[in-house]
């Protein structure tokens, strides 16, 4: 039985067709990359996953039970996790207490604060953030502020992360220093990663499989190889067909 | 409910409403450019009807001339305040909350200076002036010079307000700093002259609201607090920032409590007006015309 | 760490020894200065109670007067019909439930709007009670013979307000004060880890309502007679706020600070110039202002960060 | 951080001991009072305070009060702070002026909410209070041996005078309006049984809120109705308000009674001509024929440049003359001879002669007053009227 599955998803915003009729699965350990130009209802499918807003009709379900509608924050209590596109840490609390945030509200829900800041701690030994555990989240790096984001996504320990373009604006280095973290939280914590990105290197070589959106359709799904040899995707990126 | 009343009911809406708007149209703009709430709104107001009857007790000074004089007290008084107190705080970089709570200490710090200063000056006692208190028949019903006239000025002044906004370059440029200030400031507009402007505007209108209100009413040191609530309430109504929707909203809290006296009774003009204003509120929280910031 | 513990341990010790000192006063000093600790002791209350819902979650009320009012009309209602101390819990209780009645509409609206929202309640609960009265009680106040005397109150008090303070202290260091401090940064990433929002805000009302209950009970005693337009002064929500500000909301000292200094400074010139005391208070607020720009804790905060910063400095 | 937290403060808890003042040797009488300097009850305080500084001009003028326990005159001082309009506020300056000024003599504050509040200070120290600008029937609740009050004007008293005189003009059909507030919701509680058992018909009753800025659309109803007499139970601002917007409507009462603010300072200059007629409540008038009464408002208007205001002006010079005999005739400063006088006595004072029963003023008998060509003339009870009611009311001068 599938992780996560969507039939038919579908968000109009008064006459916009964002999304439409959207129908994925993902299986448990997989990483899955979902490309698309600007505009194709990227972060508008992440925001109907993980219930900002519900979708106009269609069904997402989680482990087989129905989300579509769910509030937030039960969502994430069910192991469902998002990063957002422009980062949003807490600006004045420190970055061990942004990540216990995660770790007293998820899905293990720690009861009391000490265990949270050893749960914390953990996470963010995980994600080599534990030097500056004591510093303000405003007075980070743009590329700890995406690590952090993820950390605290973390110590919710969930099952399924969405991940919103985490790569994106980060140098080379930092970029494969990312794209390590993520085959790590893959590879040692087991979790299933569904993530947006543009950065079209570290998509083809960190996911097993691709889904592309192209005017809030599906018209395509496979690995790097297929993908890339599509020619409705190729079309939808390079506009009209060059004919030789 | 004859052809009289309802006139007399419709006029009534009308007087106060433009009174409302009037008041209204200052703070939004204060509100729309700095994202200051001026908790001394009132107290402008205040200064401006005690110029005015300083003026014309004193020296016989005609309360239309000293609609321009207490608007250009209050213009001098907001720019003191704006160049002394605000900009530098502005510019000090503070985080944007630091700012605004500092903001709230400063204006309730000089909403406390002006009403004592004017008790010093005036002393606590109920002041006032008869001015302009001929009657005219309008449609057959009865209507007192001043109150007219506060209708009429307020009505123009509230159009005057809306074409700066919309056609001149510097209320563009206003309207510009409203909707997106860090935008704004990247296109060249220079934002610490156009808080000067909309905050002597502000206090200027305030003003000339102050000498128009003291033709009807009597003045007290402390009849501007409840003008200050009511101007809160209208912004909201309106939408913050949204300077036409405060103008709509003063009509429409005007109409709503003179409606509300007439069917009901004077006695739930206060809930009634709350009750509204909480039942919009709460069912469209950014103001009736959903364009508030 | 150890230092940090028997730092811990001193100011237990220092905590306990000005509670006693609190404790001790009133028996050595005049009813003048009894009176002027109580209202230190209101303000200390009700900026901390104001606290644990604006200053946690940044929904900035300006509506507390109205919870202040509630207490002092159900104390009035039920004087001499029940013990005292058993009044102040019932309007206490009163007004925490009608907070819990109001909250959920009311939080969903944010920003300013909330703010107006909650000066508009106030007044909308002011002009009911002042229709309630006239039309039903056919009078516009009402009196309470036989008040206990000013000590009684000020223990009352001095229990009200350690118990706030106590209160927003363990709500702060506790999971439910973690959440509220997620609102107040970011309320959506808040709820994308998994805090129900709306219930934590609705918590956050409740209990910072509670307190202005009990306070506003024990000052309709202090008062002898009650009228909606003394006890529901949108200027106390106002004063309230000005207090907590001023003291630096940041900390959980900064409004007791602020209340305390704020109470005397102004005591002090009241007392001295009946005339002019209220210019002087506000020039002084603006130069504070002007020189502090985070409150009188702003102090404090410059020295501690230039602290953090060498430590971290330090270490690298 | 919690330990520098702790020294700031107790060292603040320290400052509290520097507040309280040094007692004085005995060369003058120091009388404390609270007083709302600010505050919404300030404009009507400005008539009572500034009776207050009058009388202690006069009775330093004249070398202060004999007290024969110290063989000589000794001139009075006023020590008073400004309680904001607050009834916490105004507790708080009695404490600090019996225990921390340790003032010889108390004056009554303003407005009955705040007398309310201090009652129990006299009470508890036993320190006699004279009320004098409280107006309430519950005040005869407060049974005291410290405490009592001047004014004559009790809601029952007052609405009683108002319903007999409309009674003997004959006067068919009233209109009541009133607002939301202590004094005028208690007359209203009085004026209405006493209409009804007069035969009267009430064509209109309403009430309205503090702070109303409109009263057009409620008297234009009234004029509808047409009644004989319009009695607005109305406070200064509504009241000004009311007299200018009942003139715009043209709506002409052959009986227009307002309550309080028609005597007021301002008022007779604020309408000038259009003020013939109206009439208000009060005990006090310059051509009584009681002693003092002309001196008053002449020494009165010598120092402040305007009349004073009938009602809260009187009521406090009263209450002062009041003190300043008790304590001639007890010989002495202490609280409890002191309050045995008050309580016995008659005094002469420029309201007649007043002597308490319990704690209430029965002797001045409440009156109704009426503008007649500029002046404030008595026109009700007949016995101490200075002039015949005017009626019908003349229609509102032309403008």
């Amino acid at each position: 039985m599938a992780l996560l599955e969507c039939q038919e998803v579908t968000k109009n915003f008064g006459g916009l067709m964002a999304v439409t009729n959207v129908s994925l699965q993902l299986e448990k350990g997989e990483i899955v990359g979902l490309i698309g130009a600007n505009g194709a209802g990227k972060t508008t499918l992440f925001n109907l996953i993980s219930g900002f807003y519900p979708p106009t009709n269609g069904s997402i379900r989680f482990e087989g039970d129905e989300i579509a509608g769910l509030k937030t924050h039960d969502i994430c209590r069910k192991g469902l996790v998002r990063t957002f596109q422009l980062v949003r840490p807490f600006h004045n609390m420190t970055v061990w207490d942004n990540v216990m945030v995660g770790a007293l509200f998820g899905v293990q829900k720690c009861k009391n604060v000490s265990r949270a800041k050893e749960e914390a701690m953990k996470v963010l030994e995980f994600t080599g953030l534990h030097e500056k555990k004591e510093i303000p989240a405003k007075e980070l790096t743009i590329a700890d502020r995406k690590r952090l984001e993820v950390a605290r996504s973390l110590a919710t320990k969930p099952k399924l992360l969405l991940l919103d373009e985490v790569l994106a604006g980060l140098t080379s280095t930092e970029t494969t220093e990312a794209m390590k973290l993520v085959r790590r939280i893959r590879d040692e914590m087991g979790l299933t990663i569904f993530m947006v990105e543009h950065v079209m290197k570290a998509v083809m070589g960190l996911s097993d499989r691709l889904i592309v959106l192209h005017n809030g359709e599906k018209i395509a799904e496979g690995n790097a190889k297929e993908v890339s040899k599509n020619p409705t995707v190729i079309e939808a990126y390079l506009g009209e067909k060059l004919h030789m | 409910m004859d052809l009289g009343s309802i006139l007399q009911i419709v006029f009534t809406g009308l007087i106060m409403g433009s009174i409302y708007a009037l008041v209204a149209v200052g703070l939004n703009l204060i509100y729309g450019t700095m994202r200051l709430l001026n908790i001394a709104h009132g107290e402008i107001i205040m200064i401006g009807a005690y110029v005015a009857y300083w003026l014309f007790t004193a020296y016989g000074v005609s309360p239309f001339f000293s609609l321009i004089l207490s608007s250009f007290v209050t213009i001098v008084i907001g720019l003191i305040i704006c160049k002394i107190i605000f900009l530098p705080m502005i510019r000090s970089g503070k985080s944007e909350e630091s700012i605004q709570s500092n903001a709230l200490l400063l204006f309730f710090a000089i909403s406390i200076i002006l009403t004592n200063v004017v008790i010093l000056i005036w002393t606590a006692d109920i002041r006032g002036y008869s001015y302009l208190t001929g009657v005219v028949q309008i449609l057959k019903v009865p209507v007192m010079l001043n109150r007219l006239n506060a209708f009429l000025v307020a009505l123009v002044i509230c159009v005057i307000a809306y074409f700066f906004l919309q056609k001149t370059m510097l209320g563009k440029a206003i309207r510009a700093l409203i909707q997106e200030r860090t935008a704004a400031k990247l296109v060249g507009i220079n934002s610490d002259r156009l808080y000067l402007v909309s905050f002597m505007m502000a206090f200027g209108i305030a003003g000339l609201t102050g000498a128009l209100l003291s033709m009807i009413y009597e003045l007290s040191p402390f009849m501007g607090f409840p003008y200050t609530i009511t101007a809160f309430v209208v912004i909201i109504l309106g939408g913050l920032g949204n300077v036409l929707g405060s103008l709509i909203a003063g009509f429409i809290f005007g109409f709503v409590e003179t409606v509300g006296i007439s069917v009901t009774s004077p006695g739930l003009q206060s809930i009634i007006s709350y009750g509204v204003f909480i039942g919009v509120i709460l069912y469209r929280p950014k103001g009736i015309f959903g364009k508030g910031l | 760490m150890t230092t940090s513990k028997l730092g811990k341990y001193l100011s237990g010790l220092g905590l306990l020894g000005l509670v006693i000192f609190l404790c001790v006063i009133p028996f050595y000093s005049t009813d003048y200065i009894v009176s002027v600790l109580l209202d230190i002791l209101t303000w200390i209350g009700l900026t901390q109670s104001w606290i644990i819902l604006s200053g946690f979650t940044g929904y900035i009320s300006l509506g507390h007067s109205a919870f202040f009012g509630i207490g002092a009309y159900v104390m009035a209602i039920l004087w001499l019909k029940l013990p005292y101390p058993l009044i102040i819990l019932i309007s206490a209780m009163s007004s925490m439930t009608l907070a819990f009645a109001i909250g959920f509409p009311v939080l969903r609206v944010r920003g300013p709007y909330f703010v107006i929202l909650t000066l508009g309640l106030s007044e909308f609960a002011k002009y009911i009670f002042i229709n309630y009265e006239v039309n039903v009680k056919g009078t516009v106040g009402r009196i309470l013979l036989g008040v206990p005397n000013i000590r009684t109150l000020y223990f009352s008090l001095l229990i009200i307000a350690i118990v706030t303070i106590l209160c927003a202290y363990l709500i702060k260091r506790s999971r439910f004060g973690y959440g509220l401090f997620s609102i107040k940064e970011d309320e959506d990433a808040a709820e994308s880890l998994g805090i129900d929002t709306s219930i934590y805000k609705w918590l956050a009302l409740g209990i910072s309502a509670f307190f202005p209950g009990a306070i506003g009970a024990t000052m309709a005693l202090r008062r002898t007679y009650i009228d909606p337009y003394s006890v529901f002064d949108p200027i106390v929500s106002f004063q309230i706020i000005v207090m907590a500000f001023f003291g630096g909301i940041g900390k959980l000292h900064g409004p007791v600070l602020g209340a305390c200094i704020l109470t005397l400074i102004s005591e002090f010139f009241w007392a001295r110039y009946p005339h002019y005391y209220l210019i002087i208070l506000g020039v002084i607020l603006v130069f504070i202002v002007k020189i502090m720009p985070s409150g009188i804790l702003g102090i404090f905060d410059l020295f501690g960060k230039a602290g953090k910063v060498v430590k971290f400095v330090r270490r690298k | 951080m919690m330990k520098k937290f702790l020294l700031l403060v107790i060292g603040v808890f320290l400052i509290i001991f520097c507040l309280n003042g040094g007692a004085l040797a005995k060369d003058n009488i120091r009388i404390g009072f609270s007083m709302a300097l600010t505050g919404p009850f300030a404009p009507a305080a400005k008539g009572q305070m500034d009776a207050y500084l009058l009388w202690e001009e006069l009775v330093n003028k004249n070398g202060g009060i004999l007290v024969k326990e110290f063989g000589r005159r000794l001139p009075v001082k006023l020590v008073y702070y400004d309680d904001k309009s607050e009834a916490e506020t105004a507790v708080k300056v009695y404490e600090k002026l019996i225990t921390d000024d340790k003032v010889d003599l108390l004056f009554a504050p303003n407005s009955t909410t705040i007398h309310f509040a201090v009652f129990p200070i006299a009470e508890k120290y036993k320190a006699p209070i004279v009320g004098n600008t409280a107006a309430s029937v519950k005040l005869r609740d407060l049974k005291s041996k410290y405490f009592w009050f001047v004014t004559a004007t009790m809601a029952d008293r007052q609405m009683r005078a108002l319903v007999d005189l409309l009674i003997s003009l004959k006067v068919k059909t009233v209109a009541v309006v009133n607002i939301q507030d202590i004094f005028p919701r208690e007359n209203l509680e009085f004026l209405i049984p006493y209409l009804k058992g007069g035969g009267f018909e009430i064509v209109l009753q309403k009430d309205y809120p503090r702070g109303i800025r409109d009263m057009v659309t409620v008297l234009s109803e009234a004029k509808g109705k047409n009644p004989d007499a319009f009695i607005a139970l109305s406070t200064p601002p509504d009241t000004f308000l009311t007299a200018a917007q009942i003139q715009e409507v043209g709506f002409n009462p052959k009986f227009f009674f307002q309550l309080i603010g028609a005597a007021a300072v301002a008022f007779g200059p604020r309408l000038g001509a259009a003020t013939e007629g109206i009439s208000t409540f009060g005990h006090w008038s310059p051509k009584a024929p009681w002693p003092g009464a002309k001196a008053f408002l002449d020494n009165y208007v010598a120092k402040f440049k305007v009349i004073p205001d009938y009602l809260n002006s009187t009521l406090a010079y009263v209450s002062c003359q009041i003190i300043e005999q008790a304590v001639e005739r007890a010989g002495t400063l202490n609280w409890e001879k002191l309050s045995e006088v008050i309580a016995k006595e008659e005094f002469p004072t420029i309201n007649g002669p007043i002597r308490f029963t319990g704690s209430e003023n029965l002797q001045t008998p409440a009156m109704v007053l009426q503008w007649q060509k500029g002046e404030i003339e008595i026109i009700w009870p007949s016995e101490v009227a200075t002039a015949k009611p005017l009626y019908p009311k003349p229609p509102w001068p032309k403008k």
